[in-house]
């Protein structure tokens, strides 16, 4: 069923899984739609199974200057139009249900996720590292104390 | 005793088959390069890789027994040259008798067993495998090459390279009766020099060297003349075999057509090299057992029926 | 004398036969490609005698593109000692000479010289065909001045 | 039979650039195999946060060497969005045809490679003498044959003198002759077929799986392009066809690689037909105001993805860039398990990795 705006997806996803998404903030050209960490891998699934959008572009995750503590979770999909399902995670406890069993195409990125921001998927049975060196020893690259942008 | 030591060591014997060996490789890497539009090495090319394997460090990696893996390369490139000298040159050869063809193939296809040791010696992965492949090899193109060299033998009634060759005069060249005998021999040779379209044992993308993929230096050297010389052999055994033509005339005329005819081989060769892909390895053996030796048996039937 | 007519031929040869190996230590490809363009028709390098190996032990120059990552130092250390002497190293590329573009990256260790003794450096981003031909031949000369490695 | 694993190191004839995988087999048939990334990885998108927006379009160009272009397509295409200016048509026409080229340039380069593989050295030599037109072209006009240097935020850095217009013309003709040429050799080159049709067949299935895009996903029937899709600029204003195959397998990647370099450079003829005149370059602003973008764009191996997000200073705050070639690695192991030792080039090269770009 193909998603022609966002709004409709939002009503749909608010009436059929009691999950209280609010659009975010309107990335140019694509929307974005906030939901809490839990309930993510359930609104993946509605995704994939009933809107039979599939094709996860990427998970970008970033730390925003004015909240430090929080590591911000993009996951963008692409389905005729580009949306994305956004979440918070904290930076002392970064954990995030893992949507490998649904999508497997996430793999990838989701080890790449965690290695660079050090969160931890729960569910996956390993994380190996995918980019960073074997003798990697200075922790997740992207959270560092100090302001890496010298 | 003075004659024999110059057959040995210069004229059918070891200077003379390592300047064919070398003329050899640069017209074939000369003709490949020209097939692909670029100009190709200059003509001490061959020689100067071969001075240079020598001027190389002997490597080996640990593990590997010593005494054997510099025997192997030695013992191949001295079958192949034993070879040499029973396969008339230009109608002189000083050392046929009968059943020289016998001996001829079974010293051509020692190098290959060489060559199967050296990838089992040479503990790397790579080199077991190319060493396997290369078994695997020699049992799909050695049965068609010896069913299609034997039907010369039969049609000329005898087994020596030398006789074939004079009896072609009386009959006429083998060629127009067996060409298809003639296309399975070209076969199977590329087989056997593990050739371009037939060069499974050590497909560059595949097993990176092959067995020799752990030689490095004056051992290296040894198996690439081998193959060079191997390969001016094949060439020669066919042109005797299948384009043969009178003893008696002069040897002004006879060197020339050798020569000539040597060349046209070389360019069937190196042209085969340039046009075909690598076979798997899978595919080459039902090639080998489903096409080429029902051809051959085909051939060598027919041969038999004419004969008698 | 004959020792030193030995040593004559031997550097001829050498110099005449280059047998080449190539890795990427962490570039981006633009180098790689422009290396495996020696090889087409219009550079080919075999009318000077160089050719392009499979295995390391083969080879006699090791020509490197990109600036050394650190998940490739091993890989790049473990091919230079497989490699029969005499050997040379070539540096491919303003990375592999000097980080390039990429220093300050807490990944790589930028440039191929601080792990491998380099003979020649051919800078360029990427360096064009003929620069690195300029290479070869540079280091052949280099072969044949100085005494035996 | 016993089973052993076979590494394909970071150094291998069959890798152009270091990737290692460990391949179990038994035999001749392969079991699995499992990947490492990570030996190109310069940590790409850390620096991007270190270097104002200028430099940047420098470090994006050398994330990949074959599809330097695309990548500052569409950096400049992020940042011209955020910044809201409006290029001239002409700037855009440019960076398009320079787009085709490269997706000729890396067709043609990937061919070569597989019939490297196969042992077809001669295909090999062929398609890169003829792959150096597409190059003479884009120093021609660029002055770099790999990294050219073309995009700026706000335009491009050089425009198409009428001479240089005549000299494209004649040399596309004679490159789409010699690409059909090769296109005809390719279809009926038997040997090719053998080693490459029926192996490592992908369903679409598969493909929507894992998320793959790109030719690889078009050999297997899913019909998903970018230019076509979520169009940037000029390519909302061209018509051109994707071709897509429907048995998915080494062979079907092949032609259909073959088939897109003849239809980019027919897509180029009509680029540089309707190319409207103008200016090719606008002043911009050093500084970004805030605010976030999502760009697709159509790389020469399937969809790039760019998400930038900027602060207002003149450093980007955040750049994600996902390769298209990560897609399709994650598809590499599951394709290992029905082939023989043989095929393993043949698989390999039939998703036209590039580790540059999937490492980053």
């Amino acid at each position: 069923m193909k998603i022609n705006n966002l709004d409709a997806l939002r009503k749909s996803m608010a009436d059929s899984l009691k999950v209280d998404c609010e659009v975010y903030r309107g990335i140019d050209g694509d929307q974005t739609l906030r939901i809490p960490s839990a309930e993510l891998k359930r609104v993946v699934s509605f995704l994939v199974d009933q809107m039979d959008c599939r094709h996860l572009s990427t998970i970008t995750a970033q730390q925003r200057v004015e909240d430090p503590d929080q590591i911000e979770v993009i996951y963008h999909f692409w389905h005729g139009i580009s949306f994305s399902i956004m979440t918070m995670v904290s930076e002392e406890l970064p954990r995030l249900p893992e949507i490998v069993s649904i999508l497997p195409g996430a793999d990838f990125y989701e080890r790449e996720v965690a290695e660079m921001f050090g969160i931890e998927f729960v569910g996956r049975e390993e994380t190996p590292p995918l980019l960073l060196p074997d003798d990697w020893d200075q922790g997740p690259p992207f959270i560092r104390n100090e302001d890496h942008r010298e | 005793m003075i004659e024999a030591w110059f057959y040995l060591l210069f004229f059918p014997g070891l200077i003379f088959q390592v300047i064919c060996g070398l003329i050899f490789e640069w017209l074939d890497r000369k003709l490949l390069a020209r097939f692909q539009r670029r100009v190709g090495p200059p003509w001490y090319q061959p020689l100067a890789d071969m001075v240079k394997l020598f001027s190389k460090e002997d490597l080996l990696p640990e593990g590997v027994n010593d005494l054997v893996a510099t025997l192997l390369p030695i013992v191949s490139l001295s079958a192949i040259l034993t070879a040499g000298l029973y396969i008339p040159i230009a109608g002189f050869s000083p050392y046929s008798f009968e059943g020289d063809l016998i001996v001829i193939l079974f010293l051509l296809s020692v190098p290959t067993l060489a060559y199967y040791l050296a990838g089992v010696v040479s503990v790397g992965i790579y080199s077991t495998l190319g060493g396997g492949r290369s078994l695997l090899q020699f049992f799909s193109y050695e049965v068609p090459l010896l069913i299609a060299l034997s039907g010369p033998a039969i049609l000329s009634g005898s087994w020596s390279v030398k006789q074939i060759m004079v009896s072609q005069a009386t009959l006429g060249p083998f060629i127009l009766f067996q060409p298809l005998g003639f296309l399975l021999a070209i076969v199977g040779l590329i087989g056997k020099l593990k050739r371009d379209p037939l060069d499974i044992p050590k497909a560059k993308s595949e097993v990176v060297g092959g067995p020799l993929t752990e030689f490095t230096g004056a051992k290296l050297a040894f198996w690439h003349l081998g193959m060079n010389i191997q390969a001016v052999l094949g060439i020669f055994l066919l042109v005797n075999l299948y384009l043969g033509w009178s003893k008696g005339a002069n040897p002004l005329l006879t060197i020339p057509v050798f020569i000539v005819e040597c060349l046209v081989l070389v360019v069937l060769l190196s042209g085969a090299s340039a046009i075909f892909a690598r076979l798997r390895i899978d595919q080459l053996a039902g090639l080998g057992w489903r096409i080429l030796v029902p051809l051959g048996l085909l051939q060598l039937g027919f041969v038999i029926l004419m004969g008698v | 004398m004959f020792k030193e007519l030995l040593r004559k031929t031997y550097q001829w040869a050498q110099k005449k036969s280059l047998w080449v190996i190539h890795f990427n230590t962490g570039g981006c490809n633009g180098c790689d490609i422009e290396i495996l363009d020696l090889l087409t028709p219009r550079y080919d390098i075999e009318r000077l005698g160089i050719v392009a190996e499979a295995s390391p032990r083969h080879a006699d120059v090791l020509l490197c593109t990109g600036p050394v990552s650190r998940q490739a130092k091993t890989g790049l250390w473990q091919i230079y000692s497989q490699m029969p002497s005499p050997k040379w190293v070539v540096a491919v590329g303003s990375c592999s000479c000097t980080g390039g573009v990429f220093k300050g990256s807490d990944t790589i260790l930028g440039g191929i010289e601080k792990i491998l003794p380099v003979d020649v450096f051919i800078p360029g981003c990427p360096c064009r065909p003929e620069a690195i031909i300029n290479g070869l031949l540079k280091l052949q000369e280099r072969i044949s001045v100085n005494e035996d490695k | 039979m016993n089973k052993i694993s076979i590494p394909i190191g970071p150094q291998h004839p069959l890798l152009k650039e270091p990737l290692s995988m460990q391949i179990d087999i038994s035999g001749e048939k392969v079991l699995g195999g499992s990947l490492r990334l990570g030996y190109v990885h310069r940590g790409i998108e850390r620096l991007a946060e270190q270097r104002t927006y200028v430099q940047n379009v420098h470090l994006i160009e050398r994330i990949c060497g074959i599809c330097s272009h695309i990548h500052t397509t569409t950096f400049c295409h992020a940042v011209e969005r955020l910044l809201e200016i409006d290029v001239p048509q002409r700037a855009y026409y440019i960076r398009a045809m320079m787009c085709e080229l490269e997706r000729v340039h890396s067709h043609l380069l990937w061919l070569g490679i597989i019939a490297k593989h196969v042992g077809l050295d001669t295909i090999f030599m062929h398609t890169w003498h003829d792959r150096e037109l597409a190059l003479d072209i884009m120093e021609e006009l660029s002055g770099g044959r790999v990294s050219h240097a073309t995009n700026q935020i706000g335009g491009v850095r050089f425009d198409l003198t009428d001479h240089q217009e005549a000299m494209i013309r004649t040399t596309i003709t004679d490159l789409s002759l010699r690409v059909n040429n090769l296109l005809d050799v390719i279809k009926n080159e038997p040997a090719l077929q053998a080693r490459t049709r029926g192996v490592a067949k992908v369903s679409p299935e598969m493909i929507h799986q894992y998320c793959v895009v790109g030719p690889v996903a078009r050999a297997s029937g899913v019909d998903v392009d970018f230019r076509r899709d979520d169009p940037l600029p000029p390519y909302d204003q061209l018509d051109f066809n994707v071709i897509t195959h429907n048995d998915g397998d080494a062979w079907a990647r092949t032609v259909i690689r073959a088939e897109e370099a003849r239809e980019s450079l027919i897509l180029c003829e009509r680029i540089l037909n309707e190319m409207p005149d103008g200016p090719v370059h606008v002043r911009a602003p050093r500084r970004v105001p805030e605010g976030e973008v999502v760009i697709r764009s159509e790389a020469p191996r399937g969809e790039l993805f760019y998400y930038l997000r900027s602060d207002g200073s003149d450093k980007p705050a955040r750049l994600k860039i996902r390769t298209p070639t990560l897609a399709a690695l994650s598809l590499l192991p599951k394709q290992l398990s029905s082939i023989q030792v043989a095929d393993i080039p043949v698989v390999m090269a039939g998703i036209d990795l590039c580790i540059a770009c999937a490492d980053r």
